[in-house]
């Protein structure tokens, strides 16, 4: 088989693999760039994965299932705002509790749902006339569903509202010195809610893409780690939306590599290295102004106390 | 002068905690004119301007602005007032550019987008109008000490306030600086500015102000045109007795050498170089004061002499015997004692007891340690002679040190690192932030150290103080050494020179003898 | 002893994976239903997600508060916590699923596969048109290894120059690795699918690209009516049923189960073909495989194509109805693991006119010819 | 407007902190029971169902006792990295690896007989210790997040065990499954007779929490490990070496965790099988361990158990209640938020009064 052939196939399963873990990605990384680690990712996800099921199986409309994901996303993630926020609790153990929370809590509920085939699956698309560009259109275009390119048009999005527009400074501002955002009249506490809700909206909708998108049907536990691959891609992103789009992908690629090259190498190898590539791009940049201009928010993790600077 | 009275601050009594900050203040200002603010450290500027700017909310008084009765509950409606504030430590987010922390917070119309070219535009135009210059792209951790000041009055001024508060704006630049600010300042006033200017420097308030307020422990002791006062005046003031500006101190006698500094260099945290080729010596039984502006390498310094930071290149002879980077544990245990600049993030542990504070260093050798354990008896009983000698004020010695006060704190330090009998004490702003009475004793203390043969090397922003306790000055500008003068040789304004920068042939000899 | 002889009976059972998983413990845990329906004696208990190290806990459990009489572990991993525990308390009856360790009070069942997956194997044989079949197994374990090898076996009988493609995800049960594997196996040029797997993901994702799969362990029709060929159900009520009734009629007790080894296939009901029960074959297909045909020696067909015995032409729709009426002979008169057989490294794996044994297929290593990909542990 | 206001306390009491715990476990129950509820089971009964399949029973006791041994050890070991500040996340892989190298010793390294428990331990200890260094090394000489790299090394490890069991360590016994031997018996960990408890590394638990707590309050080196904590900066300016502190007490923290990793193939399992199976989520459930116990190393010894006693308690959830099993799991979520909700309440004081004077109060 021709080189040409497998780069599509990678490149197009890249992005069908990838954009859940893009969708994560880029809601934390607003959450850690005001500041707020998240390690619930993979609770949100998961609630969001049964709630979009559960939604459009008996609505019958997918679109109301990613709508739903996303709300109930948003919500759970709430509650890890509440508590670290607004209670100043470890943001390290809240986001913990909140993933034990979130696998528990949609496996009692998903209870009675497995099984079950969603008719109403978001379709696959063909793009009609991209399609038809050699190379391209076969990698981008066919067979993908609409939340690919919304999740990609969302990582651009971001990425400009975060570098080009006063909210996204004002983002970058409470992440890396919360007091003189503070001081300048940035609302901390408003900023860090509505990023950390950000981050619980899109990682719901990820959670959704899973079950009425990717594999169209509810079985408990099946993000099966994605959230963790979120915190890594995070990392590796640098915190920047486009880079999050960059790095999922190739987590996407690496992914479906690791299946594809099994005849020739350990599965085990490839599905190790999104984790190995996280800590490996956080040694390389340790060191120099590299370190000032890609590392993590300053003020991650800590949660801010106006008069306990 | 012009007439109207701008704000008017009436009856401001803000309590903290054991303190009354600010005890019934009344304060006014008004438009065109620079109004002093002045008063000893702990005097309550800060908190009266911090209740202006919205930071504090006052337990009784009102505020009037332009003769209407305002309440500013944050920062954000201060400057919807027309109020700004320059901070004493900067309200600037390090890795945003300079635009970006103009437009940081601002309302201004509804687009999100923060219109960065009419921002740069603007910007262009207020640093032209006013002399203040700085690259609208580049990034705030790469800018000087100087120009981030600039940084906040332009951030001020975009946001057109009218009443422009500034914090001690001179504590960290050069003579030369302090010039170029007051013209600033100046210009402001003529366009219709009101400046209100916290200070503890007499100097400076003759220099700039048109109008002083002087403040003592919370009260209003007087407010006066410039013209009509003296320093002596407000230095009696300001103090509430007659002011002897020297202390006594007996002549050196100078012993033998204990630290020779050979071409030395070090980086800063920004890996630039910090300190570029730093050579001088150190004797018994002397105060060698290094004065500097703040950012010329005093912090670098401090750190490569205690083992804190790595001289890239260069040699460190302690006592005769080469410590170039070794540990801190090292350089302490061959009598180095090391009072750091921030007190409460490097000196002490906040939340352990004050005896545990007291053993920080001591810990590791008997009597405080018995093989791999700790003797809590001793450590006990040391820190109850300790409180007791330096009189630290301290219900118990199991009490955290973070309810200590300042002053206390400091005593703390001066306990443990000087219990040793060291034979050198590097001592970076000892007296800063604290009130007379511990200036005072902690200037003794230093001062006894000497009498009893130990080398000090004294870092210090207040030039004042340099004067006053230094044997030797040595003037460091941008990691070099500008020039070495016998105490009493020095007129101020050639040290200020040489802090700018400009060199000097006569510190060339003084530092050969 | 409580077990037995006309008292009534409490039964519990034992899990290794949530019961809405949609495979494995899906299926015993829907003929525990079955069986508590049917016998008014009955009360049934279960406990699902059982971490493999924790049988014995979980037995004591079930026998010391909620007093159960008749234990049933369904796991390979639970095999030597459920002896411990058979000779911990000799007066109850326990029967283990799909290991090889008895006791005198415990019992080992198993239905399996691999005549299914041949029948299946036919009809993918026929379906396929790149002559690439997919296969996603689980792990390369015999029992997974035996169900591709059957279906390679009835593949190329249909279509000798067919390949089976296969990819591990290595989990019984992680949707998103066997969705990925699949797409893989498409991206290769795989056509028509298989799997074992806890999970319809296979099904989908193949009905997603417009291709033809057979279902797994339940009945996976409803997922996708336009693709879904036909399939491997599991009836374990089969078994339940037999034993417990044994045992509440006294002819299984303590004492006499050191031999009982249930193996269900075809034969026993234990294992039907089908998209879902009943149907056999999805109709849909039915014309395309009336209209393959293929030449078939009945009699002992010879590696090097001669038969001893007639060439007969059938279509395979009818082949896969003879073979399945041959499987389901109380004779057995055929069995597709009958020699000769040679692995895909050339080496004769089953003599000619000899069947795989039952050790044999219960330590199924090789690959046969035609699967194509990796083999973890082969010989 | 603000509900409530919020001043920060010089030093919560022992009483203050007891009294927060329990509030945050009764808030947490009292949700939980909700869902019982909805589920159709009397929560007051299901909590008697639980108190007695976790305590009221010999079986019950022992399970509880079972569960805690590898949650002393990696309580223990997480204590004392929380003390020094680092965020050990990764018991979970550190206990693989002692596993690891248990199974190392028990199948492939030629040792035999009584030599072959000591040298489990040691090793299992190493190869904990050695993972544990790796974050350690990472953070001390460049700076690298503790949180994410212990976190990443989890999965590393978990991949690792995979990778040996399917790979090289595939069992020839095993009819082609993917678990090692079975050990041979005198690697097997004594067990207190009728139960399953490995008392030796209920021994070594009990033990390491003596040791750590005596390390952290009574020696030299603890006194580093409490100042690193509290202030790095004033450590280094002390002259204490951050390295090998960090070092030392993350060899301790992984080893423990090495120690649980031991224990629980030696004493339970005694062959090598899927990482999920091997470790029940020890390594993070011991997070919370550490936690309850405001990170004293004795106090671990109590909630150690406390959370032994409610894994036991979830099993009768599944077997007695034939409820879903992901009630434990959301039980744990519960306490955890709650718990360090109720941090709050030892730290500041919180009046529940609107601030009459607007903006926040205190200050800059
Ligand atoms: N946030 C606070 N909490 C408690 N006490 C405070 C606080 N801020 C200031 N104080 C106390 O109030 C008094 C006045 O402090 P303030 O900072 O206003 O003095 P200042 O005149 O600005 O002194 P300096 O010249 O050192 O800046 C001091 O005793 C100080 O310790
Ligand atoms: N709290 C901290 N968090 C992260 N890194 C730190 C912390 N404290 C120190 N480091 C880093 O750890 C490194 C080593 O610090 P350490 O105090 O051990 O220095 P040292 O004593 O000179 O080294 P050595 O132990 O090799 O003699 C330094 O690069 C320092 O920047
Ligand atoms: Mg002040
Ligand atoms: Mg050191």
């Amino acid at each position: 088989m021709g080189w040409e052939t497998w780069l599509i196939g990678t490149i197009s399963r890249a992005l069908a693999y990838g954009t859940p873990l893009l969708l994560g990605t880029l809601g934390e990384i607003y959450a850690e760039r005001s500041g707020v680690l998240n390690l619930g990712v993979e609770g949100m996800m998961v609630m969001g994965a049964f709630s979009a099921f559960a939604t459009a199986y008996t609505t019958g409309n997918p679109w109301l299932g990613l709508l739903v994901a996303a709300c109930v996303g948003g919500a759970f993630s709430l509650i890890h705002a509440f508590v670290s926020i607004t209670l100043r609790a470890n943001q390290i153990v809240s986001g913990l509790a909140l993933t034990m929370l979130g696998l528990g809590l949609a496996g009692v509920l998903g209870r009675g749902w497995e099984g079950k085939p969603l008719e109403a699956a978001l379709p696959a698309l063909t793009v009609p006339h991209l399609a038809k560009i050699p190379g391209l259109g076969p990698s981008l275009f066919v067979n993908q569903n609409a939340l690919v390119y919304l999740a990609a048009g969302l990582a651009v999005l971001l990425w400009f509202v975060l570098y080009k527009t006063k909210i996204g400074i004002s983002i970058r501002a409470v992440g890396d010195d919360p007091a003189t955002a503070d001081a300048m009249g940035v609302n901390v506490f408003r900023t860090r809610y509505l990023c950390v809700l950000l981050g619980g909206v899109l990682a719901g909708l990820g959670g959704g893409y899973l079950s009425v998108a990717y594999r169209p049907a509810w079985t408990e536990g099946m993000t099966a780690g994605m959230g963790w691959i979120v915190i890594a891609l995070t990392i590796f992103a640098f915190w920047n939306p486009l880079l999050g789009l960059v790095g999922a992908y190739f987590f996407g690629a690496l992914y479906h590599l690791s299946y594809r090259l099994q005849p020739w190498t350990s599965p085990e190898l490839l599905k190790t290295m999104p984790y190995v590539f996280a800590i490996l791009v956080l040694a390389l940049v340790a060191r120099g102004t590299l370190k000032r201009r890609m590392n993590a928010p300053a003020a991650l993790c800590e949660p801010y106390i106006r008069g306990e600077e | 002068m012009a007439k109207s009275e701008r704000l008017e601050m009436r009856g401001i009594v803000k309590r903290f905690p054991g303190v009354v900050a600010n005890d019934g203040v009344d304060f006014t200002a008004r438009a065109g004119e620079i109004h002093a603010l002045l008063g000893e450290n702990g005097a309550g500027k800060t908190t009266l301007m911090r209740v202006l700017y919205g930071i504090y909310q006052p337990d009784a008084g009102e505020i009037f602005l332009d003769g209407r009765p305002i309440r500013v509950r944050s920062p954000a409606e201060a400057l919807a007032l027309g109020i700004g504030m320059v901070h004493q430590h900067f309200r600037l987010v390090p890795t945003l550019s300079v635009e970006e922390n103009v437009v940081l917070g601002l309302r201004e119309g509804l687009s999100p987008f923060p219109h960065l070219r009419r921002v740069r535009e603007r910007l262009a135009a207020i640093a032209r109008d006013y002399g203040l210059e700085v690259d609208p792209r580049a990034k705030v951790f790469e800018l000087s000490v100087g120009e981030q000041q600039r940084v906040e009055i332009l951030k001020a001024l975009y946001r057109r306030v009218q009443i422009l508060i500034m914090d001690e704006p001179t504590s960290v630049l050069t003579p030369q600086e302090v010039e170029q600010l007051f013209s600033t300042l100046r210009s402001l006033v003529e366009a219709g500015l009101t400046v209100i200017f916290i200070t503890h420097k007499l100097d400076e308030v003759l220099a700039v102000s048109d109008r002083v307020t002087v403040l003592r422990k919370g009260k209003v002791v007087a407010t006066l045109p410039t013209a009509e006062a003296d320093k002596p005046s407000l230095a009696r003031m300001m103090v509430g007795r007659e002011v002897v500006f020297r202390l006594e101190r007996g002549p050196a006698k100078r012993g033998e050498r204990l630290l020779e500094v050979r071409d030395l260099q070090a980086l800063s945290d920004r890996g630039l170089p910090a300190i570029r080729g730093l050579s001088f010596e150190l004797y018994a039984g002397e105060i060698l004061g290094v004065a500097g502006v703040a950012g010329n390498g005093q912090k670098e310094l401090v750190e490569v002499l205690t083992g804190l930071r790595r001289a890239t290149k260069g040699r460190v002879l302690l006592f005769g015997k080469d410590l170039t980077n070794r540990s801190p544990r090292e350089i302490a245990a061959a009598g180095v004692a090391h009072i750091p600049e921030e007190r409460l993030r490097r000196g002490l542990v906040p939340e352990m007891s004050v005896a545990e504070n007291l053993v920080l260093k001591g810990y590791r050798d008997p009597p405080f340690a018995r093989g791999p354990f700790l003797d809590q008896r001793a450590i006990i009983g040391h820190a109850e002679e300790a409180i007791a000698a330096y009189q630290i004020m301290t219900p118990s010695p199991n009490t955290p040190a973070k309810l200590l006060s300042g002053g206390n704190l400091q005593r703390l330090i001066l306990a443990r690192e000087l219990s040793g009998q060291p034979r050198l004490i590097i001592a970076a702003h000892p007296t800063y932030g604290l009130d007379v009475g511990a200036t005072e004793q902690i200037r003794g203390l230093l001062l006894k150290q000497r009498e009893l043969g130990a080398g000090v090397l004294l870092i210090s922003e207040d030039l004042e103080e340099i004067l006053s306790l230094s044997d030797r000055i040595l003037v460091l500008f941008a990691g070099q050494a500008m020039g070495l003068f016998k105490a009493g040789e020095a007129a101020l304004e050639e040290l200020g020179l040489l802090m700018a920068g400009a060199r000097s042939g006569k510190g060339e000899e003084a530092s050969a003898g | 002893s409580a077990a037995g002889a006309g008292g009534n009976l409490k039964a519990g059972f034992i899990y290794v994976g949530p019961i809405g998983d949609y495979g494995w413990s899906h299926a015993h845990n829907a003929a525990r239903l079955i069986v508590e329906e049917t016998f008014p004696w009955l009360e049934t208990v279960y406990v699902e997600s059982v971490p493999e190290a924790e049988v014995g806990t979980y037995i004591d459990r079930l026998i010391q508060q909620e007093k159960v009489d008749v234990v049933f572990t369904t796991s390979f991993g639970f095999m030597d916590g459920t002896l411990a525990a058979a000779q911990r308390y000799p007066e109850k009856i326990f029967a283990h699923c799909s290991g090889f360790k008895r006791a005198p009070n415990m019992a080992t069942y198993m239905a399996d596969f691999y005549q299914v997956y041949y029948l299946n194997g036919l009809m993918a044989g026929a379906l396929t048109k790149s002559g690439k079949v997919g296969y996603v197994g689980a792990f390369p374990i015999p029992e997974v290894k035996r169900h591709i090898n059957a279906f390679t076996i009835g593949v190329r009988e249909v279509n000798p120059t067919a390949e089976v493609h296969v990819r591990w995800i290595f989990e019984w049960y992680n949707p998103a690795a066997a969705k990925e594997a699949a797409e893989a196996l498409i991206k290769d040029g795989a056509d028509v699918f298989a799997f074992t797997e806890d999970s319809p993901t296979v099904v989908q994702v193949a009905a997603q690209n417009g291709l033809p799969s057979f279902g797994h362990y339940s009945p996976m029709f409803d997922f996708a009516p336009d693709y879904v060929v036909s399939g491997q159900i599991v009836h374990w009520e089969k078994f339940y049923l037999d034993f417990l009734a044994k045992v509440y009629a006294g002819m299984y007790n303590t004492t006499n189960l050191q031999d009982v080894d249930y193996w269900g296939l075809l034969r026993e009901g234990a294992v039907e073909a089908g998209a879902k029960p009943g149907m056999l074959i999805n109709p849909k297909f039915e014309g395309a495989l009336k209209d393959k045909k293929v030449r078939i020696c009945i009699g002992i067909h010879l590696p090097d194509s001669t038969c001893i015995g007639v060439w007969i032409e059938i279509s395979v729709y009818e082949l896969v109805m003879l073979r399945l009426e041959q499987m389901k002979d109380f004779e057995m008169v055929f069995d597709p693991f009958t020699g000769p057989i040679y692995d895909r490294k050339g080496n004769l794996v089953i003599q000619p006119g000899a069947r795989a044994t039952y050790d044999e297929l219960l330590t199924m290593e090789w690959a046969v010819e035609g699967v194509v990909g990796p083999w973890p542990g082969e010989p | 407007m603000r509900l409530f206001t919020i001043e920060k306390r010089p030093s919560p009491s022992g009483g203050l902190v007891l009294l927060t715990s329990v509030l945050a476990i009764l808030a947490a129950l009292v949700v939980a029971g909700i869902f019982f509820w909805a589920w159709g089971a009397s929560p007051l009964h299901a909590y008697r169902l639980i108190l007695q399949g976790a305590l009221g029973s010999k079986l019950g006791l022992a399970e509880t006792v079972r569960r805690a041994i590898p949650l002393l050890l990696c309580g223990v070991g997480l204590t004392l990295a929380f003390r020094a500040l680092f965020w050990n996340i990764g018991a979970e892989g550190q206990l693989l690896l002692g596993a690891v190298a248990a199974t190392w010793v028990a199948l492939f390294s030629g040792l035999e007989g009584p030599w072959l428990i000591p040298a489990m331990l040691a090793l299992g200890f190493l190869a904990g210790a050695i993972w544990a260094l790796i974050p350690a090394l990472l953070k001390a000489r460049l700076g690298i997040n503790d949180v994410i790299t212990t976190l990443m090394m989890n999965y590393i490890a978990m991949y690792l065990v995979l990778y040996l069991i399917h790979g090289p360590w595939k069992g020839p016994q095993m009819r082609g499954f993917a678990y090692t031997d079975f050990f041979p018996k005198a690697a097997w960990l004594p067990l207190v007779p009728g139960t399953r408890i490995h008392w030796l590394t209920l021994i070594l638990g009990v033990l390491a929490a003596l040791g750590a707590y005596i390390l952290l309050t009574k020696t030299k080196r603890g006194f580093e490990i409490r100042v690193i904590g509290e202030n790095p900066e004033a450590a280094r300016f002390a002259g204490m070496s951050y390295t090998r502190t960090i070092l030392l007490v993350m060899a301790l923290s992984g080893g423990l965790a090495g120690l649980a990793g031991v224990g629980e193939v030696a004493g339970v399992h005694h062959i090598l099988r899927q990482p999920e199976q091997i470790s029940l989520g020890y390594g993070y459930t011991a997070i919370i361990v550490a936690w309850l116990a405001q990170r004293n190393p004795l106090a671990v010894i109590l909630t150690a158990l406390l959370l032994g006693a409610l894994m036991a308690g979830g099993d009768v959830i599944k077997a007695s209640l034939g409820l879903p099993f992901q009630l434990v799991n959301m039980f744990n979520g519960l306490i955890l938020a709650f718990l360090i909700s109720a941090e709050l309440l030892m730290r500041y004081k919180v009046s529940f009064r609107p601030r009459r004077k607007g903006w926040a109060g205190r200050p800059g």
